[in-house]
């Protein structure tokens, strides 16, 4: 079938400062993913088309883009599903260097800020695991999904207006450690998301869950942050 | 564990939104319904006005719905701001106006609540 | 122009290997990380399955047994002193993992689950063993994120989105790389002490793989053009069970969960290729097995794939016929919900690519590029060997897929990747450290940029020239059908031939894009290049090999070849002639036999 | 350098094309009802202080408010204030006695049920409210319309 694409381009390096979009025809199969047609397009048609991508099958999260006005991973969008008319433009909110290229690095440090690792230094005499009963992992097992895409957090509209709160994917991985029973920080975590660019600026708006390629709960995970903030923390 | 999280202001107002909005419902309700639907506009004037606040129910009721709802709704607009207004001073500046314009109007209101109207001194 | 920075470990490549080397070396000297991509993008972070450690936390296991069903995973050709250290290593480094945060699953009494994995085995029963660690069906992804979150912690320097390009020698001695910083198009210089090489495979060389864009060879091709050699090329694993036409895995956790194997006549044919362990024979015969059904026109209607099915009923229904047991001795049964939680990226992948639920219906599967088991030799404390002799390059160490310790020989097991990840990732870190505390920054040449430039210019000087996906095509195609599952001597020599015209003819490959920020089109081209580099190397490896043994299946040489050919090869390059030499397999206590599964 | 873009700029962009779902569309809603109502409850507060402060001036106000496009205004601003309400209603008892109901499955039929109760509750109250604004501005009576009418 033929797909009509429609891509976001700006490269101010080749004089396109003023971000428009070019237009493409291409034969495709249904089944073909968005990344496959911006491969094509890239290889065959237009080698300065740009954007970034690894794995090509949603575990890497280098592909967050917004297809149809909503945020995808190309590689897990299918033609079939999101028809033979596409737009295809850069993730909302953060910085746009070249095409579909943003600039993460507001996202990653909003994920630092966080503490996104395990404190706990207590480890148990016999140098093996520490136990954690299948219940308390299940806990926490949909936020260690994440793959850092930052499709939630620029679809949030919060995150449009204020890049100051820390967004959906920050929580998420905060949320991660917070209900992991082997962390030892629960409540520092939660002090920093109780304070403004926090978990209170959620709006409940699920464009985040919605967005999600590993369909996490992410607007419930921050509901549950909040919660453990209301009810004075966290006990393991 | 010991340490506990203890309440900042953005947890206590989060709450108070969720609580005020509960209350407002009823109270904001019934007031609209009330005056714009069975009363209705037409049906309204300053002496209507004078009889409801001679009432002390009804003024209480007013003075309910005045205190919770407007501030409410500037909470609201808070937040709006805080979407659109990133510097921390700016911040600070345009909070603190909120906060006096929220006390005036509330000022005015409540003095209007409290003193009733005056029908005998329109022209 | 051009910035030189300077620290003492430098360490490209930010996956599995890359991140705990790092870990190690930002302990005891200055220590910089480069990746292409952030490092949370790793391929690591796409591995499924687990990380094998002898726990015995479910059932009786033991170290040896874990070394010598690697060696005779391996074929043979796997180093047994290198194999005896990772398996013993293992459950540190496991136990180690889950200190760091890695969320494991979970046995019913809390300690780290484990689930049965190809070629893993009881050494007493002969029935697959319950060895392999893992988190959910996201092991890969878990350790990549709890290695970044402590190297986050340990406030490890990275520098993400710095593409190396080359490897800086003086006088033999490794003393840096130069690499260019996407964002800016401009080439950096990094001067270093030690240079650690965890910068992946190459599986982009074939068709149908299972492996990412960005896994392009560029360690191997690297070191290959500084005169260094490269190990076992033309052992490269091909993992049974790709989805259909795209490639990408289905974990063999499915089959160690219960799943089957289906041919079109709805025969579980693996009974008859690996009668004691069936669908869980190592990854080489299971692959084979399907291509040979496939030949023999048992592919589900004729076609060129099988099912693996995993569907609730079937896999109780060949539990039963097994006899198979949960460890208190009760039949194994499972419901679909139960597989569902122990594989749910699985389930994503078929419901968005295939648009199947595999606890409906069987996942139409075939064989994909998965693992090179070669790469840049290395002794078992991550240091790259310039010769046959062994021979140490200073400062230069690798590890992860990227080095060829060799731990895997003719074929990985399942699991021991990740293993091999930590272990080696650790001592190649360790190592790097120590080597450099003790010596001194060698100096720099006058102008270590020149060797990248002149790549670089090269490809953006044309215009009109080749593409370089029609050469790439060429190369995956060629690839796939002649240096793939099963080989011949005429197949290979005319992929010799046919990498040698696409060699040629890449010297004429021009690129759209001549810009300097984020030019993935002229950084693409290179990747080409390597990727034909280390296709040729792999196809001469391969035909001056005349005999089967692991993942090298040769149609003219069915048998192995104990007696010439238990011995390891090195291949170097020099233009487009390669120059090959051989060097002996350390055997310690197994001596090799027959490998019947 | 960056595409040039900012925060507000992103917003409006995102608010007028971003293709969310039923949560987004009841953020907007949620926001736009508010900030509406607030701008009518502060006018309201002043212009009802007046029968205190400034008697005279209040019968103009209520004049004003009975004009066609204030009395649209008014049917309009009842239906912000029950959304408004409803859908407050919804994410105060979700966030404050069902947390786990903020499941993406549970919230999209429950922002459907919010938009139809809300439409329920507002359009007898709309309706009275226009009948009357024909009574009384255009002197139509419906009700005449009615074949059991008066």
């Amino acid at each position: 079938m033929l797909v009509y694409l429609k891509i976001y381009r700006y490269n101010p390096e080749a004089g396109r400062n003023v971000p428009s979009f070019d237009t493409y025809n291409i034969e495709a199969e249904p089944t073909d993913r968005v990344l496959d047609l911006l491969e094509e397009i890239k290889g065959h048609i237009d080698g300065t088309v740009s954007f970034r991508r690894s794995c090509a099958h949603g575990v890497c999260g280098s592909d967050a883009m917004r297809i149809n006005g909503r945020n995808m991973l190309a590689c897990k969008a299918l033609v079939k599903d999101v028809g033979t008319e596409i737009t295809i433009e850069p993730i909302l909110g953060l910085p746009v260097l070249k095409d579909m290229i943003v600039d993460m690095e507001p996202f990653f440090n909003s994920y630092k800020s966080l503490m996104p690792f395990l404190i706990n230094e207590d480890v148990p005499a016999d140098g093996k695991e520490r136990l954690q009963s299948p219940e308390q992992r299940e806990r926490f097992d949909d936020t260690t999904k994440c793959i850092l895409c930052a499709a939630c957090t620029t679809s949030c509209p919060v995150f449009w207006s204020d890049d100051q709160y820390v967004g959906p994917a920050t929580i998420v991985n905060a949320h991660r450690f917070i209900f992991d029973s082997r962390d030892q920080a629960a409540n520092k975590r939660l002090e920093i998301l109780a304070d403004h660019g926090g978990a209170f600026r959620c709006r409940t708006a699920f464009n985040c869950t919605e967005a999600c390629p590993r369909e996490i709960h992410v607007t419930q995970a921050i509901a549950e942050v909040k919660n453990a903030i209301t009810s004075g923390g966290v006990e393991h | 564990m010991a340490s506990q999280v203890k309440p900042n202001f953005e947890t206590t107002a989060w709450r108070f939104m969720r609580y005020s909005g509960i209350l407002l419902i009823p109270l904001a309700w019934f007031h609209v319904y009330l005056q714009d639907v069975i009363v209705g506009v037409h049906a309204i004037d300053i002496d209507y006005v004078a009889v409801r606040l001679a009432d002390a129910g009804w003024v209480t009721y007013n003075f309910l719905l005045l205190l919770f709802a407007f501030a409410h709704g500037m909470y609201g607009l808070r937040q709006v701001m805080f979407d659109l207004v990133h510097k921390p001073s700016t911040r600070r500046i345009l909070s603190i106006l909120m906060l006096i314009f929220w006390l005036v109007v509330s000022a005015i209101g409540a003095t209007a609540l409290a003193m009733g109207a005056r029908p005998e001194l329109v022209q | 122009m051009t910035q030189t920075h300077q620290h003492e470990v430098i360490i490209v490549g930010a996956g599995g290997a890359g991140l705990m080397a790092a870990l190690y070396a930002s302990r005891g000297a200055d220590t910089a990380v480069l990746s292409k991509l952030y490092p949370t993008r790793s391929h690591t972070g796409a591995a499924q399955g687990g990380i094998g450690a002898a726990l015995g936390n479910l059932e009786p296991d033991k170290v040896e047994w874990h070394s010598f069903d690697t060696v005779k995973g391996s074929d043979y050709l796997g180093d047994q002193d290198a194999i005896d250290y990772m398996c013993a290593q293992a459950p540190e480094v496991v136990y180690e993992l889950e200190h760091m945060g890695l969320p494991f699953s979970r046995t019913r009494d809390g300690k780290i689950a484990q689930r049965r994995f190809g070629g893993h085995t009881n050494n007493e029963t002969k029935q697959p063993v319950l060895r392999s660690c893992y988190a959910a069906d996201r092991t890969g992804h878990m350790i990549l994120q709890t290695l970044y979150q402590n190297c986050i912690k340990n406030k490890v320097h990275f520098y993400d989105e710095f593409h190396v390009l080359d490897l800086l020698m003086n006088d033999g001695v490794a003393n840096g790389v130069v690499a260019v910083e996407l964002a800016t198009g401009e080439l950096h210089v990094f001067h270093a002490k030690s240079v650690v090489f965890a910068t992946g495979g190459h599986g982009r060389i074939w068709e149908l793989t299972s492996n990412a864009y960005a896994y392009t060879g560029d360690g191997v091709a690297i070191t290959l053009r500084r005169g260094l050699p490269a190990q076992d090329l033309e052992f490269f694993q091909f993992h049974p069970t790709g989805i259909l036409k795209l490639g990408i895995l289905i974990t063999e956790g499915v089959r160690g969960e219960g799943g089957v194997l289906i041919n079109g006549k709805g025969e579980r044919f693996m009974e008859r290729y690996a009668p004691t362990v069936k669908d869980l024979a190592s990854r080489d015969v299971v692959s084979r097995s399907i291509y040979l059904e496939i030949r023999d026109g048992n592919g589900i209607k004729g076609d060129r794939y099988v099912h693996l099915d995993m569907r609730p009923e079937v896999v109780n229904h060949y539990a039963e016929l097994d006899g198979r047991t949960l460890p208190d001795g009760t039949p194994y049964r499972v419901t679909g919900e139960q597989l569902l939680s122990k594989v749910p990226d699985i389930v994503d992948f078929c419901r968005t690519y295939l648009g199947i639920d595999p606890i409906k219906e069987p996942m139409p599967i075939q064989p994909t590029a998965h693992y090179a088991m070669g790469g840049i030799p290395t002794n078992v404390h991550g240091q790259a060997l310039s010769d046959a002799q062994g021979t140490i390059v200073p400062g230069l160490f690798a590890a992860g897929e990227v080095a060829c310790v060799s731990v895997h020989g003719a074929n990985r097991l399942g699991t021991n990747s990740l293993l091999d990840l930590v272990v080696f990732g650790k001592e190649a870190g360790k190592m790097a450290a120590e080597y450099a505390k003790s010596a001194d920054y060698k100096p720099l040449e006058n102008n270590p940029t020149d060797f990248t430039r002149q790549q670089l210019d090269r490809i953006l000087g044309k215009s009109g020239g080749e593409k370089v996906v029609t050469l790439g095509e060429e190369m995956k195609t060629k690839m796939m059908d002649d240096v793939g599952v099963f080989r011949t001597a005429e197949g290979m020599a005319s992929a010799i031939e046919k990498m040698r015209e696409l060699r040629e003819r890449y010297k004429n490959v021009s690129v759209d894009d001549h810009g300097k920020r984020f030019n993935t089109d002229l950084l693409n081209a290179w990747e080409l290049g390597c990727l034909l580099d280390v296709a040729l190397a792999t196809a001469v490896s391969a035909h001056a090999r005349p005999e089967s043994r692991g993942a090298h299946a040769r149609e003219d040489f069915p048998k192995r070849n104990d007696a010439e050919w238990l011995k390891h090869t090195l291949a170097w390059m020099d233009g487009d002639q390669v120059r090959l030499e051989y060097k002996p397999v350390t055997i310690t206590k197994y001596e090799p036999k027959e490998r019947v599964y | 350098m960056a595409a040039p873009s900012t925060p507000l700029k992103n917003t409006v962009k995102g608010y007028a094309t971003y293709m969310g779902r039923e949560g987004h569309y009841a953020f907007l809603l949620h926001r736009l009802t508010g900030l509406g109502v607030l701008l009518f409850l502060t006018i309201h507060i002043l212009d009802t202080a007046t029968v205190y402060f400034y008697p005279s001036l209040y019968q103009h106000a209520i004049e004003l408010y009975r004009a066609t496009p204030f009395m649209l205004g008014e049917i309009g601003l009842l239906f912000a204030v029950i959304y408004h309400g409803v859908n407050g209603l919804r994410i105060a008892v979700t966030d404050m006695w069902l947390p786990k109901r903020w499941a993406i499955e549970k919230q999209r039929q429950a922002v459907r049920i919010t938009l139809v109760v809300a439409i329920l509750l507002w359009a007898p109250g709309a309706l009275v409210m226009f009948y009357n604004m024909l009574l009384h501005n255009f002197h139509v009576d419906l009700l005449a319309f009615l074949p059991f009418g008066k």
